[in-house]
């Protein structure tokens, strides 16, 4: 017997109503019953980051949460930072250090790196690796994000 | 890797809560952070019939000082809230230290404190630190609640004294000692993997530098926390010298611990990790004790 | 521009629209590629064998050259010009000295239009040409890595303190992307020196089947990588490149066993296996120091 | 033609709808009215499939239906080899054994694939999966390759006389008269393991069957999207141009998405035609572990001939490689591995001589590398002992035998992956080494650094590895 719970949730400042099974994951309302796929799913278990969306503000993995849990709640993924016309900093200075290759993981870390940045305006190299230790990739080797991060530090100081 | 169906409740009093899990018993899970619950479900290694939410239980999020110059901690306190907070680097810096190792910061966003320790995970630097500290757990039933010291709170692998209709609540620690210094070591594969071995010390010097206090847990090396009173023991009265720290050591690795074999590492290789790593903490908790005047009245 | 290889994160979109924006003057945006959509494209194998700046970007360059060739002759008898007097920069084709005389890429594809009676015998309509490559024999890359690495012999930690990475694969047609890719590969190769392995039982059982038993390393375990290049051209292909897709990986475990080594030298270390993990070299150093 | 982009640091076209989650990948497919697949695949990794019982899953709200081989009837079939054996040279032995789409009579590794349930979606499929009841009868298992080549050991094929999959030798000039002349001999039993590839996206197939026009649409996280359709069409009867296939974005492949066809690849797109719905497959990282393809597990009995100023004079080495339950990628890696076991040196003489070996194990295909890591190890480790006995410079031991720049094309007389001639087309090695020393500073760190932190208590060491890559090789077969 399959029992269902009403969901109200606003993502990226638009609010969606819907029905949901309890199992349901947030990683997976996020992707398929709201269509946004920016979210990329790789291991659910917790370990590679890929999920990572903001929930009231806060970097979470949403393949450990249930789309049920957001009820009530604030989410940000990656829809909501900027689009291709009007990147965020942070997605301008990835693509002018070539932090992206599959661009798989690349959400992840956008979203992990959003509060950790209004935290650490100024982060120096193993604060930034300490922050993206979380999160998995396996094509950058991870320095061309570092770069990224830096950059973007640096850019978004400026515009202050 | 679709967790299996169960019945969802997300009470907002612990006294709801507490109503379903006498309800359901041992078919319900708390559910608390999820950090650790919601992966075993995805693996369905888990399959609990009833989740109880805790995340709406407002009342148990909390780091507050009590009066004796101690700290008391809700279970739902969230591990990015407990390493953010200035009252828990002052009084228990030992848990402050530990806060960095303790998974990614994403799920150090939503895993809670006393999820970890009511998990019980031989490997959590949580259950061994609440140990080391003289920490106590309350548990609490629709009949009334209990405080059981943490040295008697782990039973087993993944399991603890608390019962089906019971729920971890709240967390409190004594006020530490002046001269008293402590100290984490861990090696782990990467900063945030579980460690191969891990150890927590705390020691008290009186004042002619002696050692009047020790407690000595490992994480990773049994069925949860494990305490090494015989190295512990060792200690008590002397001056702690490089030789004495050592023997102690040697004592906590060999006499202390059984540890055990999986595919990461060997138990001859954990009993000299565990040596290696209590010598390592001893010299930095008693530098530390020496040279704090912090605590000092 | 459409191609039979797939892309996985390579950069296809960018560096071979790089070499046809090279033929054709137009700016590198203005090239647009589609790759594994087999609507678009017949022939091919695929992305593998670090193939991709070898075999598809040469088809690309022979296609894009083949393009231009079309474009100077069509705007040769638009234009009124022999084709040697003819300069294609920006979009727009040029006679040389008169510059005012000129005709974009795009006119001169409208007057490429069969439709408009553009067809001649011996021609083909529009500007577009397909070109495959296929070379004899595959090219040889080199390069060399170095690294300093520290280790705790007694709790077998390992941190690599440099790494440094000289490839010569040939002409570099991006080198950002170039630089992408040797970090990815040497990743990967810390993974299968150190962190990587797949355990199996005696029962076929794999137990590490999850990521945090399986050991990827993370922003925490790979050090910065310092990159130099050098390049000799491969004669086996116009572009002159060679392939750079695996080369990150290839030589990071012997060259970890050689500076593990050389960090433990009263040890007298053989290091025979790979991956070697903190638990292995810790029977190796026991079994040394029963030995000594 | 005009360099103003070719060698310049171009940042990329395609990371703006990367960077904002607006690029496509095969999981972001949606389509109304798909259905989603889960299988049910083996505990056990080598067993006598007894009996299947699908009825309970059958029977859950929400499943469309289960397919076994039973159930596929005449449309089950072993996949296609991906690579022949090489044509060139004598006395190969090739025992093709290819993957097959769900299990048939025996099982041959965990996590091969019995059965697929098709329902709304994917937790329902679970759950199905969870349902079926199937009886295993245990095998004895072989997973260690040495173990796997003792005459007793248990077939992983029982319709061959032993476990080899296949032997190929390579030689050039006479290791075995150098030998003999050698002043040193370095001789090593070296192993590499198994790793995986761990793309961060997982493998997944989208099928979208149009009954009316008659044509199949596929979104594959493939690396070879050509050959797929190719293979589609053949093996679903339909013409190449019926088909369409699709890699969009793909999150990361490094060779298991080369691989083909994986059972879901061609499961997937039958299901649709069956039921005449979309259906959507994706890989979970559970499953990424047990049905992608891995590679590098290698033992290799190697040994170095050498003078007494360090010249190599010859390698020889005799490897088993690790397959896998089935061989469908042909030799590819252990022609890698021949090829790169004598570096960017100037071997006059090399003995080679391969053993794929089947094992109850996962299937092993090219993994970023291919083969080519495990040749430098050899080389390398074998040339650091010999550095090491004789008392040279690892750097100097390296300069002394590397292939000169006037040699090029310098041809080594065996064949590559490609079963092309190994011919190093162009090279200048000996700046490459240099550059590399001198980036990393190793003169100053071995005379003043090394001593110095060494005298504080650290252990610090310094390596330095040259090596070749087989790039862009040349033309290939299509399967099929």
């Amino acid at each position: 017997m399959r029992h269902f719970f009403d969901v109200s949730v606003t993502v990226n400042g638009t609010r969606y109503e819907r029905t949901v099974e309890p199992r349901l994951l947030l990683s997976d309302f996020l992707r398929h019953d709201l269509g946004l796929t920016g979210t990329h799913v790789s291991c659910e278990h917790g370990v590679c980051g890929s999920c990572t969306i903001l929930f009231d503000g806060q970097p979470v993995r949403s393949c450990l949460m249930l789309a049920v849990q957001a009820n009530g709640h604030e989410i940000l993924t990656v829809e909501g930072l900027g689009t291709s016309d009007d990147l965020h900093p942070l997605q301008e200075a990835f693509w002018e250090a070539h932090s992206v290759q599959c661009g798989f993981c690349t959400p992840g870390i956008l979203m992990t790196l959003v509060p950790f940045l209004e935290e650490n305006p100024n982060p120096n190299e193993e604060e930034i690796r300490a922050a993206i230790s979380g999160n998995l990739c396996r094509c950058t080797g991870y320095q061309h994000i570092v770069d990224g991060v830096k950059l973007a530090a640096k850019k978004m100081s400026a515009s202050l | 890797m679709k967790p299996p169906p169960f019945e969802y409740y997300a009470p907002t009093s612990v006294e709801e809560a507490l109503a379903h899990l006498s309800e359901h018993g041992y078919d319900a899970k708390a559910l608390a952070g999820g950090q650790s619950l919601i992966p075993t479900m995805n693996f369905r290694l888990a399959q609990p019939s009833v989740l109880v939410d805790l995340n709406n239980i407002s009342e148990l999020f909390f780091i507050r000082p009590d009066e004796n110059g101690g700290l008391r901690l809700g279970a739902m306190t969230r591990h990015s809230q407990v390493e953010r907070s200035s009252l828990i680097s002052e009084r228990a810096p030992l848990i402050y230290e530990a806060m960095p190792k303790i998974a990614t910061p994403q799920i150090r966003s939503r895993g809670t404190f006393g999820g970890s320790i009511a998990h019980a995970d031989p490997s959590a630097e949580l259950g061994a630190i609440s140990i080391a500290l003289g920490g106590r757990l309350r548990l609490q039933n629709q009949t009334g609640e209990r405080w059981v010291p943490a040295n008697e709170f782990f039973i087993g692998m993944f399991t603890t004294l608390i019962e089906p209709d019971e729920l971890l609540v709240e967390a409190s620690f004594p006020n530490m000692p002046p001269r008293t210094g402590w100290a984490l070591q861990e090696v782990a594969r990467r900063p945030h993997d579980f460690a191969l071995v891990g150890v927590a010390a705390v020691v008290t010097l009186d004042n002619n530098n002696l050692c009047k206090k020790a407690r000595i847990v490992f994480l990773s090396v049994g069925d949860g926390p494990v305490e090494a009173h015989q190295a512990a023991e060792a200690l008590i009265g002397q001056t702690l010298t490089p030789e004495i720290i050592h023997a102690a050591a040697e004592m906590a690795a060999t006499a202390d611990i059984d540890p055990g074999s999986d595919i990461h590492a060997s138990a001859e290789y954990r009993r000299s990790l565990a040596g290696v790593l209590t010598r390592r903490a001893l010299e930095v908790a008693f530098k530390r004790a020496k040279g704090s005047s912090k605590f000092d009245k | 521009m459409a191609t039979g290889v797939g892309t996985q994160g390579q950069g296809h979109f960018t560096s071979f629209a790089q070499i046809v924006a090279d033929q054709l003057g137009v700016d590198v945006r203005d090239v647009i590629l589609v790759t594994g959509d087999t609507s678009e494209f017949h022939w091919g194998t695929g992305t593998f064998a670090s193939r991709g700046a070898v075999v598809a970007a040469n088809a690309i360059n022979a296609s894009a050259k083949r393009v231009r060739e079309k474009i100077l002759a069509l705007a040769s008898k638009v234009l009124e010009a022999p084709e040697d007097e003819l300069e294609l920069a920006e979009g727009v084709i040029r006679v040389a000295d008169i510059p005012r005389i000129s005709i974009t890429l795009g006119e001169l594809a409208i007057l490429a239009n069969p439709l408009r009676g553009a067809v001649e015998p011996g021609t083909e309509p529009g500007l577009e040409a397909t070109a495959y490559f296929g070379p004899q024999y595959g090219a040889i890359a080199f390069g060399t890595h170095a690294m300093i690495l520290d280790v705790d012999p007694q709790t077998m930690m390992i941190e690599i303190k440099r790494y440094v990475a000289v490839e010569d694969c040939g002409t570099v047609i991006n080198p950002l992307i170039l630089e992408g890719q040797i970090h990815g590969g040497v990743s990967l190769g810390i993974g299968n020196s150190y962190y990587e392995k797949l355990v199996f039982d005696d029962n076929g059982q794999l137990l590490n089947a999850s990521l945090v038993d399986y050991l990827i390393p993370t922003a925490a375990e790979v050090p910065r990588i310092e990159v130099g290049h050098e390049e000799t051209r491969s004669p086996l292909n116009p572009l002159g490149s060679k392939g750079v897709g695996e080369a990150g990986a290839i030589p990071v475990p012997a060259l970890f066993a050689q500076a593990l080594e050389n960090a433990l030298p009263e040890y007298d270390l053989e290091i025979l296996e790979a991956p070697l993990s903190p638990n292995r070299l810790f029977e190796l150093l026991r079994e040394k120091e029963r030995e000594l | 033609m005009t360099k103003k982009y070719i060698g310049k640091r171009i940042k990329r076209s395609e990371d703006p709808r990367l960077l904002t989650g607006e690029a496509l990948f095969v999981d972001d497919v949606e389509i109304p009215g798909m259905l989603h697949a889960a299988f049910l695949r083996s505990d056990y990794a080598h067993a006598y499939l007894k009996s299947i019982d699908i009825s309970a899953a059958q029977a859950l709200e929400g499943v469309v239906a289960v397919f076994t081989t039973e159930t596929m009837g005449d449309d089950w079939q072993p996949g296609p080899p991906l690579v022949s054996p090489p044509p060139t040279v004598e006395d190969v032995i090739f025992h093709s054994r290819t993957q097959v789409p769900l299990v048939k009579d025996k099982v041959r590794h965990v996590g091969e694939p019995i059965a697929i349930v098709i329902a709304e979606n994917r937790y329902i499929a679970e759950d199905a999966v969870d349902d079926i009841v199937v009886d295993l009868e245990p095998l004895d298992v072989v997973v260690d390759i040495e173990k796997a080549m003792q005459p007793d050991a248990p077939l992983v094929h029982d319709d061959l006389d032993s476990n080899l999959a296949a032997h190929i030798k390579q030689e050039k000039g006479d290791y075995a008269a150098i030998r003999e002349a050698a002043d040193l001999i370095i001789k090593r039993r070296i192993v590499i393991d198994r790793g995986a590839a761990a793309a961060m996206e997982n493998r997944g197939v989208v099928a979208q069957w149009d009954a009316k026009s008659q044509h199949l649409t596929v979104w594959d996280t493939t690396q070879a999207p050509i050959p797929i359709r190719n293979g589609l069409a053949a093996r679903l009867d339909l013409s190449e141009h019926q088909v369409r296939v699709i890699a969009p974005f793909i999150g990361g492949a490094f060779g298991p998405k080369m691989m083909m066809f994986y059972p879901e690849e061609m499961l997937i797109p039958w299901v649709s035609i069956k039921l005449d719905r979309p259906v959507k497959w994706i890989e979970d990282r559970y499953e990424n572990f047990y049905a992608t393809t891995q590679e590098r597990g290698q033992v290799h009995d190697a040994e170095m001939a050498l003078t007494y100023d360090g010249r190599i004079l010859g390698v020889s080495d005799v490897f088993l490689h690790d397959s896998g339950a089935y061989d469908p990628y042909g030799l590819t890696i252990p022609l890698n591995t021949q090829c790169h076991m004598m570096g960017p040196y100037d071997v006059a003489n090399y003995y080679s001589e391969s053993k794929v070996v089947f094992t109850n194990k996962i299937i092993t295909t090219p993994v970023r590398g291919a083969g080519r890591p495990q040749g430098i190890f050899i080389v390398e480790r074998l040339l650091d002992l010999a550095a090491r006995e004789l008392g040279i410079d690892p750097i100097e031991i390296r300069m002394r035998n590397l292939i000169p720049p006037d040699a090029f094309p310098y041809e080594h007389k065996i064949i590559d992956q490609a079963f092309a001639p190994l011919i190093f087309d162009s090279g200048n090695y000996k700046p490459v080494l240099e550059k590399a020393a001198d980036m990393i500073g190793y003169d100053q760190f071995v005379k003043d650094e090394q001593p110095r932190l060494r005298a504080e208590g650290r252990h610090v060491g310094i390596g330095i590895v040259p090596f070749i890559e087989t790039t862009g090789v040349g033309p290939y077969e299509e399967p099929g």
